[in-house]
């Protein structure tokens, strides 16, 4: 298999021009194996695991408890859908369907660079910056879950603030994949004419442009391989309750309780705790 | 490409006399296989050792491919007949001088004695950097040479850019548009028919193709239908030189007036953009009109309303427009 | 200065004057139709397909049957040069850009650096070299060239002589304006167009006396 | 008495070869053995070789040998921006930087592409004007121009500065100081005089010669001796060049060129790219062919220098040029020193003859391929320039355009050049006339801007002389005793007829049929005398003077020899159809062939065997080859003269540019021309049309590019290039010429290779002009593109100093 794709550039010299379209096969089996992989070892561990929810519900507790607020969904979605039209937009013409795809890309790629920079600003200023971050309580359960899944017994970790690793882990490659997409994107917008610039290839040197291809190629069959773990985890029955809170917003009090740690997240309320009982 | 290797690559050359054994050879050698019409496009990338098929398919061989026949009230045209028979043959001087007219323009008398009718169609384009063997997005690159600020693009597109700005630079492919003529395109899993217009793609859909013809596709026949046999057709190719240059900009027109105003009308455009362009709004302008000098600039003017000229092109929408500008008024 | 580095897989070669010039005695001077263009079946590695074309074939040229062992990829205008020894068909571009390599096949000119020479098997192929009667006599057009003082440099000439036979010999009372369209797939860097269409005049006048 | 050969149209003697396939030219020649070389070429404008892995393509079955810029055999070329055959600093895209020699063509072109070379870009620069920027790239590691003073010549740097760019803007010639300068009178002076005062930025183009036959060469050695088969225009020259290339005795080295497919100046004195072939076959010991191809004859092909420009001009009421400020920057290309100029200078001196003038130029070298000389060096593009400026003066001042040429074109007395030289004669009033009679200007300009249908109708004229001779050189004859005379001529057979008309002035003053006339050509071995270089119309006048000499100390020892035998005096003997003979009694005399058997056994002079001490090496090799064989003629052209030789073409043109498509068709087209006296009529007229084609090639559809980001070329093909062809010139062209004899030279001949490209430029460019209602462009090609888009009002697609385009 190649990795990359060289060319001769007028002068005669050898330059990378981008990653070999065999890698996009690669990662979509990557994602393949590993959904596969994970659901057939979900399986054979039915009933192995589970939280226990006999902890009393703390009073005034309610039925449903916000999880994601209307702005951070609609985020969300908005990120959803440009992630898509990207994904597709690149990578379908590669498989061999064709169709105009450029301008739909740069339109996505913008779209996405809007959403990302609103969902910084709005993390940093409306939102529990942190809660995405991987803490020192991470560490600790990340440690046992290692451990059981070797086998070994291990005592009941902290439950989850917000977020759980998993997510966070998740979040993390996002956002580096996602920079590096972005940031190689931005450049390639250099390459198209635009409302706003007329294109030059000559910004850069081709030996340069080559590694802003490159991971631009990376950071897109990246995502491939994070989308389809993204979606498996979605649809996955265990994980429904996620996933619908962020179609409405909400989580019960069961799921509440049953994943997080009341003393660490309280919800995504009006004041940043748990909404007035009704 | 200074680097001169200038001798064809050692390959194997295969001359079958079916259209079903030509077939199998381009599916058993797939993207390494080369369709051989005419050659003078092909010789070249072979020479410049920029193409290397393993196997070259002749299909000069195959007498299905050749020849001009009635078909109902319209011809079918077999894609190997040369640019001469085309240009001479009385069905198609009498009938769709358009093509013939279209036929006579391609290059020299010795180019149209042995170039091809589907081998002018589906021809590559004669961007400079592309045939340079420059690592462009139509090569498999990921660059626009001929777009970059400084670049020498005087004959490149004025229409229909999509990253590559090359342009389509056959003769007869506008005549096909103007004449509603339809490619019949054959592989092993069967038939499809395009309408001309349809035929030719941009770089939008795919950028390293000029057609909807894949590996393993042949075209095995150019359909013409009997709708514009006799019609009034204009054809003019404006070039440097009046022999071997290709096209500036080329106009081919097909119309129908009776009682002083056009019925029905046709217009296509070659070297403007990366496809023969039909001009189906400078039509709709001039159908139900006198064909006067005036409706002839209006129709112009519509006709290069979206045109994006690139930095050393302007000269083309005038151009463009006095042709479609011409092709109206040759009608009084 | 960067010093350059050759690398090579043998070694440097010694080379006394001495010792060359003795070496070069034997390279004589003999003309010879040998073909050292293409490489022979020896140096072929890539063995044959099946189904591909036969390499030795017969061409019929200026009414001659010629064997000749032709690779798939050789032009018409390589074999008649290198292998048959017509060096009167010329290679100014070999790009379809000149005409000096005009030949005809089956009486229609093609330009024989553009098209392989397994395209015309059993076809008949005719050469400036053919033009001429066997027993001297020239062709009319070569006879009107004489007339009219001919070409100047004359790489083009066997093209355009070429372009021209075929032309008059379909069209005996073609019009000077007709001559030049017939010439035009052929270039002539001298620029001696007025003297070549003088030359195609005169060739329609001799082809009407000998009609 | 035999007719005059001279004068008279006849056949060329080698034409039958020509139209029979029988003509070999340097690429038809095969040897026992016989290898295939083939070049890499540099694939960027300017680098250096780092390094050379050939190891895999010497493996290869079939490779022989490979030939490097440092291999120990190759000649060290010294100089002054002097060209190697082969490099390691390319200075050009398409450079030779190694050949490889293989068994068969395919193998040598898979060598090439096996071989990798490690190439360091270096700063390149393909426009002059960048190269004159303040900081600038320099197209040579060294600087970007050559610097002259006296005998010194070396490569300097060469800049202006940020003010003199400001100061002109992006569209006018920046004025920096000037590597040239020369003034005659005072040049504000004659602006103060002038009644009208035109300016303009003028652009002319670079472009390639494209000869049909790309310069292939085939070489073997044999008993230590070089047999080299190439094409060059002279042969005579060559031979010595080569010779002193490679170091060796001129004895030592065959050259075989009896046939040259196309020069225009691009193969005086042979290619770099033959050392190639000689060394690689000195090498391998064995003969080797290498065959150029379309691109390499592009990139080592020679091309005319382009030049970017500011005229000023300053006219009288009455026309009469009081002033002219001429302002050149010539891109030198990448190797040699052309001249170009320097000598547009010159010629817009003698065409306009200016009471003030002034003169600057800078020549800049560029990493494109390298200049020589093409048909009219620097004449062609300075009238092609001008004329156009010459036209919108007349309009201006509301009188003729012809007057206005007539009023300011010089007599006999006229003058040219910073050192205000003189000519040997000068008919170009009469030549004006005639052409103005022959052409039927004053009919043809009442159309002048008229309309038919679409068609705008334009009229034009330009004028064009160029340098038409030199002396000095060397005439061999031998007449055998088979009675006939043998002309032996050094100067290559370049398709000007040139070797068979220089002849008959022997010829004729030996009063013999021209069928009894043999010409010795085009092959060391066979006895050549030295030559004109073959370059700037010299061999017409040169040779029919070393012919004629040649005939004469013939004569002299034919009348000798019959006085002898016969009795009287030498000067009572006279030549006429093959015999001496006593005037006053015809009847007393000998023929050529027993006058030739006396000569061999006489001995001394009359055979050979003494030769007179004036004449070159070369000369004397070949005459000491042929004492004995028959009578020799042998002698240096000692004719003298005064002032440089100047031949002139007056060119007329009439166009119909289409004004909503920009096309142009040229319509009509008459040459007339001062060249002396008639030598061939036929072959003239082929030199006044054949020439005026390249002019129009020149002015209106020749195409050299360079896309500027990578200095990398795209017009290297014909189809790119665009070389007219025959349905872009008149259907029926016309010619005249003045006819009257040079008065210093002895049969009246000029030469007449250059004017003609020059006249069909500038009468194309007039008409043009014309045709558009007098609006000039100024530059040229002036393709379809530029002239829709001046006769639409759209932008320009080039800026009025972008070149290379």
């Amino acid at each position: 298999m190649e990795l990359w794709r060289r060319a001769a550039n007028p002068w005669n010299q050898e330059v990378l021009i981008g990653i070999s379209f065999d890698l996009m096969w690669a990662a979509l089996i990557a994602g393949v194996v590993f959904v596969t992989g994970h659901a057939l070892w979900v399986r054979s561990l039915a009933t192995a695991n589970g939280h226990g929810d006999d902890a009393p519900a703390p009073p005034g507790l309610p039925a449903r408890i916000l999880r994601h607020t209307f702005s951070a969904r609609a985020f969300h979605w908005l990120m959803a859908i440009s992630m898509f039209a990207l994904l597709v937009t690149a990578f379908f013409p590669w498989a061999g369907i064709q169709f105009p795809w450029v301008t739909i890309h740069w339109l996505a790629g913008v779209l996405l660079i809007l959403t990302v920079v609103y969902h910084i600003i709005h993390s940093t200023f409306w939102q529990d910056f942190w809660s995405m971050w991987v803490g020192r309580d991470d560490v600790e359960t990340a440690k046992r879950e290692v451990k059981r899944f070797f086998g070994k017994e291990q005592p009941e970790g902290p439950k989850a603030a917000k977020y759980p690793l998993d997510h966070k882990m998740y979040h993390h490659a996002i956002v580096v994949v996602t920079f590096a997409a972005v940031a190689t994107g931005v450049l390639m917008m250099f390459r198209v004419d635009t409302w706003f610039w007329a294109r030059n290839p000559y910004i850069l040197s081709d030996a340069m442009w080559g590694v802003v291809y490159v991971v631009h190629g990376l950071s897109g069959v990246a995502l491939i391989s994070l989308v389809i773990a993204h979606i498996y985890f979605a649809i996955r029955p265990e994980k429904w309750w996620i996933t619908m809170s962020m179609f409405n917003g909400f989580v019960n009090r069961k799921e509440y309780l049953e994943h997080h740690d009341p003393e660490r997240w309280a919800g995504d309320g009006p004041q940043g705790q748990l909404p007035e009982q009704t | 490409m200074a680097v001169i290797r200038d001798m064809i690559p050692p390959c194997e050359l295969f001359q079958p006399a079916s259209i079903g054994d030509a077939l199998n050879l381009l599916d058993q050698y797939g993207e390494n296989s080369w369709v051989l019409a005419g050659g003078l496009d092909s010789f070249d990338w072979f020479k410049d050792r920029i193409k290397r098929p393993e196997a070259i398919v002749d299909l000069g061989g195959i007498e299905e491919l050749s020849g001009i026949r009635a078909d109902g009230d319209g011809l079918v045209i077999g894609p190997m007949t040369s640019l001469t028979e085309v240009a001479t043959h009385p069905d198609i001087v009498g009938r769709f001088g358009l093509l013939a007219q279209a036929a006579e323009h391609v290059a020299t008398p010795q180019i149209r004695n042995q170039g091809t009718l589907g081998g002018n169609l589906a021809q590559d384009t004669r961007c400079w950097y592309y045939r340079g063997g420059w690592p462009c997005y139509r090569a498999g690159g990921n660059i626009c040479y001929a777009s970059a600020p400084k670049a020498m693009n005087a004959e490149h597109c004025v229409f229909g850019a999509s990253r590559c700005v090359a342009i389509n630079p056959s003769d007869t492919a506008p005549a096909t548009i103007a004449l509603d003529a339809q490619m019949v395109v054959t592989n092993s899993s069967g038939e499809t028919v395009y309408d001309a217009e349809d035929f030719f793609i941009g770089p939008g859909i795919d950028i390293e193709r000029m057609t909807v013809m894949e590996p393993g596709d042949l075209l095995t026949a150019i359909r013409i239908p009997g709708t514009w046999a006799g019609a009034d057709f204009y054809f003019e190719k404006i070039r440097d030189r009046q022999s071997w240059d290709f096209s500036l900009v080329t106009v081919a027109s097909a119309m129908r007036t009776s009682g002083g105003t056009i019925q029905d009308a046709r217009i296509s455009v070659n070297g403007v953009a990366p496809y023969p362009m039909r001009l189906d709004e400078a039509e709709r302008a001039v159908i139900g009109q006198a064909p006067t000098d005036d409706i002839g600039v209006a129709a112009g003017d519509i006709a290069i309303r979206r045109a994006q000229p690139l930095r050393h092109n302007a000269y083309k929408l005038p151009l463009m427009k006095n042709l479609v500008r011409r092709a109206v008024r040759a009608e009084v | 200065m960067t010093e350059v580095e050759i690398i090579r897989d043998r070694g440097p070669r010694n080379y006394s004057r001495r010792k060359f010039i003795k070496g070069v005695i034997a390279a004589g001077a003999t003309v010879s139709a040998s073909s050292y263009l293409f490489r022979g079946p020896g140096v072929l590695t890539a063995g044959q397909a099946r189904g591909g074309v036969e390499r030795l074939m017969t061409l019929t040229v200026n009414g001659q049957q010629r064997r000749v062992d032709v690779l798939p990829y050789e032009t018409l205008a390589m074999t008649l040069r290198y292998k048959l020894g017509l060096t009167g068909t010329k290679l100014g571009c070999d790009r379809a850009e000149c005409g000096a390599c005009t030949v005809h096949i089956d009486g229609v000119t093609h330009y024989s650096c553009s098209m392989l020479t397994h395209q015309v098997r059993g076809r008949e192929i005719r050469t400036i070299e053919g033009l001429e009667s066997p027993d001297g006599e020239l062709h009319p057009v070569q006879q009107a060239v004489m007339d009219e003082g001919g070409f100047q440099c004359a790489f083009c000439a066997p093209g355009f002589i070429m372009s021209m036979a075929a032309f008059v010999e379909d069209n005996p009372s073609a019009s000077r304006a007709q001559c030049a369209q017939a010439l035009s797939g052929n270039l002539c860097r001298c620029g001696d167009y007025n003297k070549i269409l003088d030359s195609a005049e005169r060739a329609v006048e001799l082809m009407g006396q000998r009609a | 008495m035999a007719e005059k050969a001279i004068g008279r149209d006849i056949a060329p003697p080698d034409l039958r070869a020509k139209i029979t396939g029988r003509a070999r030219y340097a690429e038809d020649f095969r040897a026992e053995g016989m290898l295939f070389a083939k070049l890499l070429l540099s694939p960027m404008p300017h680098c250096r070789v780092r390094r050379i892995d050939a190891s895999a393509a010497l493996a290869m079955e079939g490779v022989v040998d490979i030939l490097t810029a440092d291999d120990p055999l190759m000649p060290e070329i010294t100089g002054v921006a002097a060209e190697a055959a082969l490099t390691n600093e390319p200075l050009y895209e398409g450079e030779p930087v190694l050949a490889v020699a293989a068994v068969d063509e395919t193998t040598a072109a898979d060598a090439i592409e096996a071989i990798r070379v490690d190439f360091e870009p270096l700063p390149f620069v393909v426009d002059p004007l960048d190269s004159l920027r303040p900081g600038g790239p320099n197209a040579r590691l060294d600087g970007n121009i050559q610097w002259r003073e006296g005998q010194t010549r070396e490569i300097r740097e060469f800049k202006w500065t940020d003010e003199d760019f400001d100061a002109a803007g992006p569209d006018r010639l920046p004025m920096g100081e000037a590597q040239v300068e020369w003034n005659v009178g005072e040049v504000d002076d004659g602006f103060a005089d002038a009644d009208l005062v035109l300016e303009e930025t003028l652009l002319h183009q670079s472009l390639s010669h494209h000869p049909m036959e790309p310069r292939s060469v085939m070489a073997y050695w044999q008993n230590g001796k070089l047999y080299l088969h190439t094409s060059t225009q002279s042969t005579a020259r060559t031979h010595a060049g080569l010779a002193n290339r490679l170091g060796m005795d001129q004895s030592d080295v065959v050259l075989v060129t009896e046939y040259c497919g196309g020069g225009f100046g691009s193969k005086i004195s042979g290619a770099p790219i033959n050392d190639v072939a000689a060394i690689m076959s000195r090498k391998t010991g064995r003969p080797v062919m290498l065959r150029i191809n379309r691109y390499e004859e592009t990139y080592i092909g020679r091309a005319r220098p382009g030049f970017q420009s500011f005229a000023k001009m300053g006219f009288r009421n009455d026309g009469r040029v009081t002033a002219i400020d001429l302002y050149i920057v010539q891109d030198a290309g990448s190797y040699g020193s052309s001249g170009d100029f320097n000598t547009a200078g010159t010629v817009a001196s003698l065409c306009y003859q200016p009471e003030h003038m002034r003169f600057r130029a800078v020549s800049v070298y560029t990493n494109t391929p390298p200049r020589s000389a093409q048909r009219a060096p620097g004449g062609a593009q300075i009238v092609a320039m001008l004329e156009p400026i010459m036209d919108k003066a007349a309009r201006e001042l509301g009188i003729d355009r012809l007057d206005i040429r007539r009023v300011n074109a010089p007599g006999h007395d006229g003058w040219l050049g910073p050192a205000q030289g003189t000519m040997s004669s000068c008919f170009a009033r009469e030549a004006l006339d005639l052409g103005a009679e022959v052409f039927g200007w004053e009919e043809r300009t009442q159309l002048s801007a008229t309309r038919r249908g679409t068609k705008s109708i334009g009229v034009g004229i330009g004028i064009s002389p160029f340098v038409g001779g030199s002396r000095g050189m060397d005439g061999l004859l031998v007449i055998r005793p088979d009675g006939r005379l043998y002309i032996h001529q050094g100067i290559g057979n370049l398709g000007t007829h040139s070797i068979a008309d220089t002849a008959r002035a022997a010829c004729d003053v030996l009063g013999m049929e021209w069928d009894d006339c043999e010409v010795v050509w085009g092959d060391t071995s066979r006895n050549l005398p030295w030559s004109s270089s073959q370059s700037g119309s010299q061999t017409t006048h040169a040779h029919t003077r070393s012919n004629h000499a040649a005939a004469l100390d013939a004569k002299a020892k034919l009348q000798e020899i019959a006085a002898g035998a016969l009795g009287g005096s030498p000067d009572s003997y006279d030549c006429a159809d093959g015999r001496v003979f006593q005037t006053a009694n015809p009847g007393r005399g000998m023929t050529f062939a027993e006058a030739a058997r006396r000569a061999i056994d006489m001995g001394g002079r009359y055979s050979g065997h003494e030769l007179p001490d004036d004449l070159n090496p070369m000369t004397v090799a070949s005459a000491t080859n042929l004492a004995g064989e028959g009578l020799m003629g042998v002698a240096r052209d000692n004719y003298g003269g005064d002032g440089s030789i100047w031949s002139w073409v007056m060119g007329f043109a009439q166009v119909e540019v289409d004004v909503e498509t920009g096309q142009i068709d040229l319509t009509e087209y008459t040459g007339v021309t001062d060249c002396g006296t008639v030598l061939h009529p036929r072959s003239l007229a082929a030199q006044i049309h054949g020439g005026a084609v390249q002019g129009f090639g020149q002015a209106r559809s020749q195409k050299w590019v360079f896309d500027p980001q990578w200095g990398v070329a795209f017009a290297k093909r014909l189809y790119t290039a665009r070389p007219p062809g025959i349905l872009d010139v008149p259907l029926r062209m016309r010619w005249a010429a003045v006819d009257e004899p040079d008065p210093q030279t002895p049969v009246g001949a000029k030469g007449i290779g250059e004017p003609p490209i020059g006249a069909g430029a500038a009468a194309i460019a007039s008409a043009v002009a014309d045709a558009l209602g007098g609006q000039c462009l100024c530059r040229t090609p002036l393709t379809t593109d530029v002239v829709l888009a001046a006769l639409t009002g759209t932008e320009q697609p080039y800026r009025p100093l972008e070149t290379h385009v």
